[in-house]
């Protein structure tokens, strides 16, 4: 318990989380602490290539195995089943038209790659490691959710008027997905540290390494405070049963991820990353393809969820707790 | 100076249907068009801002058509089904241009 | 295909008033308008370029505004009275739009 | 509100040339412009994209002109031989400003 | 003298002076040596995060006491009583009208972050430290001096009309200006500095400390292009007096600062900061919330006296000598 | 050989050639894999930036001699002289107007400081060193090339038209083209290197020369996608002749530039250098200049040779068959 407690608190006060939380408070006390688009765009393929680079280095040097397929199935399956449980639980918890709480379970369903990488340097910290293959994992686990969510949305048959042009909206749907500019980022940065090694890391570390937790702080100034925007312009759109569905269904999500990370018997560190990847909620590539297979569906409530409630929940207390509970499990 | 009366189509829509937009205007025969980025806006479906953001949607565009009378219908119609099931705003108006057959 | 006559107010303001701009915009009750970011300019009080700045003074951006011709006067006089003290420019003109209820 | 009828010039022209165009839009004694950066487009030289580019070739940019009616004609057939032998696109438009002393 | 020569000529031909030189200069030929926009407010997000952390991590080191209280209150002192002798000095130096003068006071009263950057490099090289907390006083330093101006402008009765929207035009301005982003960041940083202490300063050390001096210099390239861009379209707003005032002025506030600095028993190091910080003039938040509150007031001339006078000024012969006044004075 | 089929495999197989390929085969697929344009831009500038400050604190180190002299009259003539060779070759391999042959020939005389930058990384891998003047060689090559160029345009009588305004198209060409920010960058950076040292280096080294390497990773995924993007828009545009010339002409400019290399007594890394200098066409300066001097000429012909076909070859290909050849030849 103390060792939880120690644990949060050492992310909590973290230079990261407190950037974090200097752009969300400083936003909503009025100030405009955002980056320029095009350097927040940048800084994240930056973290996407570093992590992405890392990971390909850690396969490199542990050697490619039958895990990283399980892995892999592993991640599909659980993108594909969370937007159900989402969809389910969205249901019961707020009164959402079906459109929106198929847009809303395809974001749980996919991944965030910056709790991803706020989770791996809390790892790190925590003196765990975790299997450099799960951020491939990651990378798959983008797309199963988009399509389990046009299925929910279709299913029942959406709003009047949604399902007629519905064929030209998903041309090329898919393949918009999968070559959007994040996922082939983090795949090919895998692919090159795969094939270059450690030698490729020397290289290149003093540029994705060293200043990479500095990099993350401003990275997470600027999300704290598009975060913070989204929750002042958001909020009337949000009722208490969707705040607490923001707030539980990571835990839920994460809870899916623990039982497949034991499953198929991940470390402790990945077991915890796995978690990670089930809570966190997409703010990139998900709701970039809505906008062109459900253009219907309110982005003033998913994004608002996803980027202003479930995001800063999981940097602050989802992380430590995903891996105290993966500590516990795999203990 | 002589000048020749055309029409300008001023699209309003949401990045991540820009490439739709662009097809169906090269598809309609459209000698050009150019796109411009903008910052931030509001409408029915609330306030966006480009500022901080990283990902394409909630990033809107304009794109500027210059293109001759004959050709306005039949181009309007075919971007006004593309962009009305999205946010934004399509709106049309007068112009004079020096060279007649580039349009 | 059938369209309304609708007026575009186009402002070019300095970035620091945008935020007073867009509020009395919203106060006066208009239904949306878009910002885009100007490169630079010249005018009455000399040359600005936005390279190499880090302030928002000396910015520029245009908010253009399509309305219904009934608010036109209204909303043209408050902003008026906010922009006017200020560098910028406001000019109007005609458009037309496909859906007239949206404005 | 009173309101005087103007001219509007649209320049979309290429950025090496913005120079230029500037230096006779003032020796043409216009009062103001403003630039503003343009992302892609199509033409008859086919498309561009400035995401990724390095270079001022291959740019485009929008200068936009107010102007007394008066003056148009000298100022559009200076710019007009700046233009024409260049990539880009000239249109006049029509818009009522609400000073006219300033244009 | 010697080692003042010593001084001025290891500040002179160090790469930051030298990139500014470059830009400056190579913009007066008549090349564009700007960075774009976006980058250019990143790179100063950057430096004041930057700053600000340090100094956060310097009062972590050294202790929170009275002395920082004592401090504060010099700069609120200085930031308020230095426009009013800028303004008196402008009444007789140039013709300007009120607004105009009590436009440039503000200027003057506030402090410019990036020669405090300059000033801290110049001052490593010099062997000397200063007080960690002259981060926040420089934060503080930013505001007081814009209300001085207004009650200077308006006490005389404005330009006629410039009183007739004042109301309206003060809404918020307050907010404003102690909500600018660069305020923010600064405060920010120097309590998550402060927060996180030297271990948060190992964590992120590769991302703002290593590489500063070389961004630096990337920046200052840019501050000399806009500089020179300034002087080349100001430079016919310019009389020989306002000249004459933007590079004496920097001296007056930098005496006073001397004087308030000695009184509250600062460093050697921290004498020379205060003067820098006295001596310098704004070109970020001032010019902005003059914009709102002033209108009437010409960016013409304040930015140009500012950015491509004392700025310039400061960089090159004012910063060695600020040093060495402080260390005749403390000896 | 072997040493040879290494030295192009460990090319290859570098982290920096895969980033291009990863940007040029994703977009290739539909991906859209550039960075936004103003970060483009400050990269091309920190990339000019630090090869012309290590240039120049080399030749700090080494010493100011006559050789020097050489090599940029080496330079000069080479860039003026290729041209030449690439206009009569073009005459033969593809059907273009004497207009748009005149303009590629400019880029091809002209040099790629991209491929520059990648070679000296190429050298460094294989132990080789070159002469820090040869930095200052490359930018005195931007300008000659394109003076021969619209001496060959309009020698001819140029397109019915072309002539007409080409006084007033000349304005200022000449000063525009020196001053071209990428050119005064590059050659003022050099210079405050000389200026400062190697002091300055230390100064500055954990901004230019760690994270070089990264950084120029994350520019070439930039430069792949631009390239990409080049191929699928100008393909069209493409002859067999023309994609042949695109492939041959930089061995040709290559070939003149080792006898060049050879004549003045470089060393072998110098002679290797020089050879990418003749070899590699212009992007940046170049076309810049020719849409002020050369409006008939067609961006969609010399554009997507440049950038789509020489600049991959030279980065794949070309640089270590340059490296073997200098070291065959120098012995
Ligand atoms: N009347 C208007 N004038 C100008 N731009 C508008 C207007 N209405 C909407 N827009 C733009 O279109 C976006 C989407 O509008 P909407 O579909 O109403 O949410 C807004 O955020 C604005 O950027
Ligand atoms: N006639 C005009 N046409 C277009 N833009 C203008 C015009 N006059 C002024 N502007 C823009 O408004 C800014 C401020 O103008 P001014 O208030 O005249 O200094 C200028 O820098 C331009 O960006
Ligand atoms: N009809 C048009 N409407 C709007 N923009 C155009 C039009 N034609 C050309 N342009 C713009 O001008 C650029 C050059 O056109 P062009 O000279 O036809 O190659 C294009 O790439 C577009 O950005
Ligand atoms: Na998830
Ligand atoms: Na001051
Ligand atoms: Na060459």
């Amino acid at each position: 318990m103390n060792e939880i407690l120690a644990l949060a608190s050492a992310n909590l006060l973290s230079p990261a989380v407190l950037f974090f939380a200097l752009g969300f408070l400083g936003t909503m006390a009025g100030s405009q602490l955002t980056l320029p688009e095009a350097v927040a765009k940048t800084l994240s393929i930056y973290l996407m290539l570093a992590i992405g680079f890392k990971g390909g280095v850690a396969v490199a040097e542990h050697g490619l195995g039958i895990d990283i397929l399980l892995a892999l199935g592993a991640g599909v399956v659980l993108s594909a089943l969370i937007p159900l449980v989402a969809f389910a639980l969205l249901s019961v918890m707020a009164r959402l038209d079906r459109v929106d709480r198929a847009a809303v379970a395809a974001h749980y369903g996919s991944i965030s790659i910056v709790t991803f990488v706020a989770a791996s340097e809390a790892l790190r910290v925590a003196g765990l490691s975790f299997e450099g293959y799960l951020v491939a994992v990651a990378a798959v686990m983008e797309t199963p959710a988009i399509l389990v969510a046009l299925y929910l949305a279709h299913a029942g048959g959406a709003r009047p008027g949604a399902n007629a042009r519905s064929g030209a909206r998903q041309e090329g749907l898919l393949s918009e997905v999968m070559l959007n500019s994040s996922v082939v980022v983090l795949i090919g940065s895998f692919v090159i540290g795969f094939l270059t090694g450690p030698k490729g890391l020397a290289d290149i570390g003093p540029f994705i390494v060293d200043p990479f937790k500095g990099v993350l702080c401003l990275f997470l100034l600027d999300m704290g405070a598009v975060a913070g925007r989204g929750i002042r312009s958001g909020w009337k759109h949000m009722s208490p049963g969707l705040v607490l569905f923001g707030l539980v269904m990571p835990y839920v999500g994460a809870v899916f991820a623990l039982g497949a990370g034991l499953a198929i018997g991940l470390s402790t560190g990945g077991v915890a990353i796995l978690m990670v990847l089930g809570a966190s909620a997409s703010y990139i590539a998900v709701p970039a393809a809505l906008r062109l297979a459900l253009p219907e569906a309110r982005p003033s409530i998913y994004l608002t969820l996803s980027l202003g409630i479930t995001f800063p929940m999981n940097l602050t207390i989802g992380i430590p707790a995903y891996i105290a509970l993966a500590r516990l499990a795999n203990g | 100076m002589h000048t020749f009366a055309k029409k300008q189509i001023q699209i309003i829509c949401e990045r991540p249907i820009l490439k739709r937009v662009q097809r169906h205007l090269t598809e309609a025969g459209v000698k050009g068009f150019t796109v411009f980025p903008a910052l931030s806006g509001s409408g029915s479906e609330g306030e966006w801002d480009r500022e901080g953001m990283i990902g394409d949607a909630g990033q809107m565009v304009m794109v500027l058509v210059v293109l001759d009378p004959e050709d306005l219908d039949r181009v309007l119609a075919d971007i006004f089904d593309v962009v009305s099931p999205q946010m934004g705003v399509i709106t049309i108006s007068d112009v004079a241009v020096v060279r007649s057959d580039r349009f």
